[in-house]
């Protein structure tokens, strides 16, 4: 059974088709990778899903109801928490505030304390190295303020977390915080959708990756049966790609690479 | 009450006293430079060591309010006002009564709550004299059509007693009221505009302009400049020096001349004794306030050599510059 | 009393590249890193405030006597309730230019069903709020509907209810409110007896203590860094002290009007509302970046309309107490120059007009700026043209003073 | 004529999501494809403009006559310029309270130059243009060195001109321009002859074509996707035909004055400045992100002294242009509405009160909008409460449908 | 010789101290990769480089003059251009006009077809995948906005190219196509200083890596001499980190990532 499935979708901007005819299928407990060049669509799939956007055509089913997900408050409502790619804070806000926005503890006399203490717990969960929580947003670093993302799609009790290229601006050890966490998330039983450019990182957690190319969908691989570069050619649409070919010209860089890799970032 | 006036004052302290001399807007000029200079003249005439407390409250009641407030915190021994609101003055005259100073209500009344005194020329005469010489005007010269009214600000209660006045003197006329406008803070960029369109809308039907001030008369005449056609007779009030030369020049018909010099002295005076102590009789009673009136007089251009320059209120070198020199010489104005 | 292990640092202080603040010299030491930061809160307002009161008491040594000061609170209270509206409409990054209509149309409604139709005079008031309510709420609804820009809804706002106002007046034009009605002694002659103003700035000091402490305790008990007893000992004598002495001088005079501790009153209520609670949150989530807030799932339509809603309510409220403290209803009130006032008040309170950034004191801060040098002036008895230009340039040095202080905020990096 | 290969799409038409669009349906299909996606410039206000004509119109059936368009498209101008200045500031993000001010006192600083002193009209109009740079200049230096708000530098500004105004016109109040000096005659009686009108209708439809005509050429030359000439052809014809219509139109009666063609040259400028010169960019890459333009190495606060330099500028012709029109100035130029018209102009003809967005013709197309209202409700006679308030409800219609029909534009996507 | 070198600088906002005392030298043809934990201070050090924010002290030495960098357009001057994390673009503006801002081509009459052409050469060479470039960047995916920011860099003459995480955003062949941008710079003889949470990206192109901890230098070692694993130590502080651990944990995944690092992304 699937928590959430997609089909048919369409969106255009303008002159643009950003997606034609998408499918895609989670199930809980599942984490799936969707992958794609820049520009695919994968950013736009993710809005529809969090209600950003609504879709031009199509269907979603989200625990085997269709469902319309006219806002992002829908989407919370229906337990779909999102790490967007462009995080979506408040910069006028500190850390605190952004974590618990929508969501405080106490409306009526908000408890500083415990909203504090849990960012906190949050935060060290995540690795995120973060000297103060009182300051504004604004004045945090690029992967400090993904840190403060992806903690706040942890609060409430989502079933599904979408996460767009939430490691993209982390350190290595922040990074491999957040592919823990996803495995958590998907012992937990949560249906996890991962968007990474990362090959090492979609191979090491997801089971499934669904590549989109130009807004299509392009292939769904399981993936303990498909290798990385059988991803990249269905992602840039040849065999002989730019990135075979940097592969081929570098066997020493490659070499290195390789054992980098056991370094467990890539 | 208002009989608490005199006690508390003995003549000690009438040297080195204050008095307020509190006066409405800045839409007519007369205010900052007529009214103020005379009062302010006379005052140091009868009193050299007393100070005059000069305020303009910009159309604003409230800001009238906190101008006497801050007057009397000052510990002013009389207080000269020209209302923005005669209504909202209330508030003022009974403050300053309640800490035994005296109020002069100084040009409109202030009917709610008797003042001590009352010194002026009516605005409402004043709109119907403006009206009545114009319509006058037109009978005489057998005229056919229809006369606009161009009104003072919406906002402005002395514009509402001048726009009653007018009505006063052009309803039974005979002059059919083409359409009539208030004019919002007597922007004559505003009248102008107004009257450019009911030029097109009524053509050569206009027979006549009521303005209810010099500003918006000289905004209609510029309309009718601009539109190519004969400006038709146009009044005017507050007699600037500007509608002076309009008059000299042939292109306004009329503004009225307020006594300002007598009015502004007779408040002094008034003032004065107040400060003193003592409790002027006024040659009338108005609104339970004893008063005294005075009569504006008409401008047109038979009379302006003597009303205004003969008297002394204007110099001929002010007014007679340039394009107006021709039309001074014409009218014997030296 | 706490849950910290000795010697260990607070949960908060973990990170090395902090340096070290603890206890009331850390405070201390903390304010002036914030004011060498340039983030200072309202101090620069502050210190603006001071610069211009200096420079009027030398100018005129009537400006700081007790009754001078006295007439000012009053005239601060009806448009510093405006400013109040103003800086919620800021946060969310609109703006209201209508205000100055709407309370001159609620003056009006006020008193023509007062004194005109004879109703009660808590029902008059009462539908004169609920009238500003609303056309906040239209607001709302034009602004979420169509996306119209709030300048321009409010500037046909601006329009229509001034002809409102004119069209309620009707013929009359003015109206007064009777001078022996409890609303008019309110605004003008009501002053707090001495032994209440004294206690409640004893109850005002306690309470801060009280509820520093309680937080100080619940902080340290989450095993996090708090406010030493001494900081917060400090911190509510020093208010004490401030307005024990404020009580004292104004009651030199007549003392504290019941009008101004209803301004002062309010603005508690909003600072509390802004600063405590879920939709404070909210409020400054849209005004500093809406796709985000509307993102977090926040509704962000009903934050706009509950904003409009408030400053329209606002307006109407301070048009009864400009009513009530003149005495009367008439056609200009509203008029001239209570909008840029009440928006100056905002902005120089520190209110973006940008949205995001700005408190509820700074509606009480600026306002003050405001009508002091608007005081200050009118008792120095000088020409129109002349005040005019003092005016803009004592304004203008007011807020040099407070942005310079603010200055190293960008070259700190917080643009 | 074209370097684009056979079959082979343009440099910037491979992507395949693309749908194909060439030629003149191809034209026509964009235009729809970007009305249904919002992103329609200045057609909204256009339709907006037809629905208030039309209710207009039907309530008084000389509003659309002949004499009545030339009144106002001569009212429009000085107003206009104003407005074209407000615009430049606010696509920097920035706003100017100060026009009116400044326009009045340069029309005061003018008629005394001119009158009083008897200085030559051309020394006393540049007396007065130079005084409003001066000013735009002392903004600029005080927003870049204090860093104050210019809501709040502008504020003061309004304050000391009105009171600088009073002064210079001093005890005369008002100063009468003579009506036979040229400037006076220009914003009255000075119209284009008709066959200078057509000239003028046929040179710019011809320039347009020839430039639209060249530039695709070029495009074409480097590979890139141009218009069709035939698209061009038929824009140019539409000019043609609506030019030709106004000035057949306009010419029954007086025709088109020379104070609206100088209005619409000063449009036609800043159009070019803003839209095909480095500045322009510059402006608009402050107004959309300070910060991101600073680092792309632009002298930030040169281009915010060059927007209050022109802002300021444009305020001071325009004053002189309303002097003119009046042949007066008096104490209460440039008080009133001026301001908010002005701003309202350049909101209402689709300029962000956030900067980066909004364009010179915004500017003629708003001051249109806004003189349509006040002329058309000038002709209906009505008690000046209700014209307050049909001004509002009309505005708001106006501004309804231009927002209505840019609607799509968020559900598109594009905020 | 070194191009640019750093001596001493300190830099604190508020009660952090972002940067302590840190040094750094660039010669010309050399790639120097930046790296450091989340909030080391890394893109604290290229805002100083590039004149967005004067330090608190220090000294900046290019081409061997001391010279001091108050603003951005000074350090366009000296030759210094850079790839924000933020990208610092304008979102108003379309692609075509984010590329010349400021550096327009015959600035009293745009040439706009000069520089579309300009445009799409540049894009075409980083693989960047636009659909149209008279689109507003606010309209752009993440990765093309990435692309627009880089592609910009590229104008003008720089001596030496800052690019503070260029890779984050980007797909695999534009992830390549950066990689192999970077060698073709160094081979021109600019000095290049990257940022990099990647280390495959890091051991493929830098020639020395300096490293940041906490706001101070961690050690500067060449690229040759060290093994992932220790820059990895340097830059979390610990040769026994959550990296290391999950490297341990996951061998299947370690492997894996191995095979994919032939795939070049990483
Ligand atoms: N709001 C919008 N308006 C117009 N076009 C848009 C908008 N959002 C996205 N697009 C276009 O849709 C296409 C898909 O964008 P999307 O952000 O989904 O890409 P992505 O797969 O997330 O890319 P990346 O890997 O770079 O993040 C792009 O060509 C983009 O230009
Ligand atoms: N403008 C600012 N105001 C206050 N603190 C700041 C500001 N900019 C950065 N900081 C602080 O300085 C520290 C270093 O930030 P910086 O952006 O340099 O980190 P970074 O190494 O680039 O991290 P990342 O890898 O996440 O991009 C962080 O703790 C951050 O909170
Ligand atoms: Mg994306
Ligand atoms: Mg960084």
């Amino acid at each position: 059974m699937t928590v959430l499935s997609l089909r048919g979708i369409n969106k255009t901007f303008g002159a643009v088709a950003a997606l034609t005819d998408i499918e895609l299928d989670v199930a809980p407990g599942q984490v799936v990778a969707v992958v794609g060049d820049n520009g695919a669509g994968k950013s736009t799939l993710v809005k529809i899903l969090s209600g950003v956007h609504p879709p031009d055509s199509g269907t979603i089913t989200f625990e085997g109801r269709s469902v319309e997900i006219p806002t992002p408050a829908a989407a919370h409502k229906l337990g779909i928490a999102t790490v967007f790619q462009d995080l979506a804070l408040c910069e006028n806000l500190n850390v605190i505030q952004n974590l618990f926005l929508g969501q405080e503890i106490r409306p009526l006399r908000l408890n500083d304390v415990a909203m504090e203490t849990r960012s906190w717990e949050l935060l060290r969960q995540l690795s995120a190295k973060i000297p103060s929580v009182r300051v504004p947003v604004a004045a945090l670093s690029g992967g400090q303020r993904q840190t403060v993302a992806i903690a706040r799609s942890l609060l409430g009790d989502p079933k599904v977390i979408i996460l767009d290229e939430p490691t993209a601006a982390l350190g290595v050890a922040q990074t491999a915080e957040v592919l823990n966490l996803v495995e958590r998330l998907r012992e937990n039983g949560l249906g996890v959708i991962m968007i990474s450019h990362n090959m090492a990182d979609v191979k090491a957690v997801a089971d499934t990756v669904a590549v989109l190319r130009l807004g299509r969908n392009n292939g769904v691989f399981d993936v303990n049966e498909v290798s990385a570069e059988d991803i990249i050619a269905a992602i840039t649409g040849a065999t002989d790609n730019v990135v075979s070919r940097r592969a081929a010209r570098e066997p020493a860089a490659r070499g290195e690479a390789a054992e980098t890799a056991q370094g467990g970032q890539l | 009450g208002s009989g608490s006036t005199g006690g508390s004052t003995g003549a000690g302290g009438a040297e080195n006293a204050k008095v307020a001399f509190l006066m409405p807007d800045l839409a007519s000029t007369r205010y900052e430079l007529a009214d103020k200079p005379l009062f302010e003249a006379k005052m140091k005439q009868l009193c050299p060591s007393c100070e005059v407390i000069y305020q303009n409250a910009d159309s604003d009641a409230a800001k009238q309010q906190q101008q006497a407030n801050s007057a009397l915190a000052q510990g002013v021994k009389a207080i000269v006002i020209d209302p923005v609101d005669s209504a909202a003055a209330a508030t003022i005259v009974k403050t300053a009564q309640s800490q035994q100073v005296p109020v002069i209500a100084y040009d409109r009344p202030i009917p709610a709550t008797p003042a001590d005194y009352y010194i002026s020329f009516d605005n409402e005469k004043i709109g119907s004299l403006i009206a009545q010489s114009l319509v006058d005007h037109l009978k005489k010269e057998n005229a056919e059509g229809g006369i606009l009214q161009v009104n003072g600000s919406p906002t402005d209660a002395a514009a509402g007693l001048i726009k009653k006045g007018i009505h006063s003197a052009v309803d039974p006329s005979g002059f059919k009221l083409l359409a009539e406008y208030d004019t919002p803070d007597w922007q004559p960029e505003k009248a102008q505009t107004w009257v450019s369109g009911q030029i097109t809308q009524f053509k050569d039907q206009i027979v006549g302009v009521v303005a209810a001030n010099d500003g918006t008369g000289g905004g209609s005449i510029a309309a009718f400049k601009a539109a190519g056609v004969k400006v038709p007779p146009i009044t005017g009030n507050d007699a600037e020096p500007a509608a002076a030369q309009r008059i000299i020049a042939g292109d306004q018909y009329n503004t009225i001349s307020k006594p300002i010099k007598i009015v502004a002295e007779a408040s002094a005076n008034v003032a004065w004794e107040f400060i003193q102590g003592k409790k002027p009789a006024g040659k009338t009673t108005l609104y339970n306030t004893p008063s005294e009136l005075f009569v504006p007089e008409v401008v047109t251009r038979e009379n302006i050599k003597q009303v205004l320059f003969d008297s002394g209120i204007m110099k001929a070198a002010d007014v007679c510059t340039g394009e107006y020199a021709k039309g001074c010489e014409e009218l014997g104005i030296k | 009393m706490s849950a910290l292990k000795e010697g260990a640092a607070a949960t908060d202080r973990q990170d090395e590249r902090l340096r070290d603040r603890e206890g009331l010299r850390g405070a201390l030491a903390d304010v002036v890193e914030r004011a060498r930061g340039g983030d200072l809160g309202v101090i620069p307002v502050v210190v603006g405030l001071v610069v211009i009161w200096t420079v009027l008491q030398i100018l005129n040594p009537i400006f700081l006597s007790s009754a001078n000061l006295v007439n000012l609170t009053l005239e601060s209270a009806a448009v510093g309730i405006i400013a109040l509206g103003i800086v919620c409409v800021l946060l969310v990054g609109q703006i209201d230019l209508s205000v100055g209509s709407v309370s001159g149309l609620s003056g009006a409604v006020l008193a023509v069903l007062f004194v005109s139709e004879g109703l009660p005079v808590w029902l008059a008031i009462l539908a004169s709020v609920v009238m500003g309510a609303v056309i906040g709420w239209v607001y709302g609804q034009l602004f979420n509907r169509f996306g119209v820009p709030s300048f321009v809804i409010t500037l046909a706002g601006l329009l229509a209810f001034l002809g409102l106002q004119l069209y309620v007046l009707g013929t009359k034009g003015s109206i007064n409110l009777p001078f022996d009605s409890g609303l008019v002694n309110f605004a003008q002659l009501d002053f707090v007896p001495a032994w209440l103003s004294y206690t409640f700035a004893v109850v005002a000091a306690v309470w801060l203590f009280a509820s520093g402490f309680l937080h100080a305790q619940q902080r340290r008990a989450a095993g996090l860094s708090a406010k030493s007893v001494s900081t917060l000992a400090l911190r509510s004598v020093a208010l004490l002290v401030v307005l024990a002495f404020v009580v004292w001088y104004l009651g030199q005079t007549r003392g504290v009007g019941w009008m101004f501790v209803f301004f002062v009153a309010l603005v508690l209520i909003m600072h509390y509302l802004l600063s405590r609670t879920k939709w404070g949150r909210a409020v400054y989530a849209v005004g500093g970046n809406v796709e985000a807030a509307r993102r977090a799932g926040i509704n962000v339509k009903a934050i706009y309309t509950s904003v409009f809603v408030l400053c329209s309510t606002f307006a109407a409220v301070g048009g009864i107490l400009a009513a009530a403290r003149l005495a009367a209803a008439n056609q200009s009130s509203g008029s001239g120059d209570v909008n840029l006032n009440a928006i100056a008040a905002a902005v120089i309170g520190g209110t973006s007009l940008f949205g995001g950034r700005g408190t509820a004191f700074g509606a009480l801060l600026g306002i003050i700026v405001i009508q002091s040098i608007s005081s200050g002036l009118t008792l120095l008895n000088l020409d129109s043209s002349i005040r005019f230009v003092v005016t803009g340039a004592v304004l203008l040095l007011a807020v040099i003073v407070d942005s310079v202080s603010r200055r190293s905020r960008t070259s700190h990096g917080r643009a």
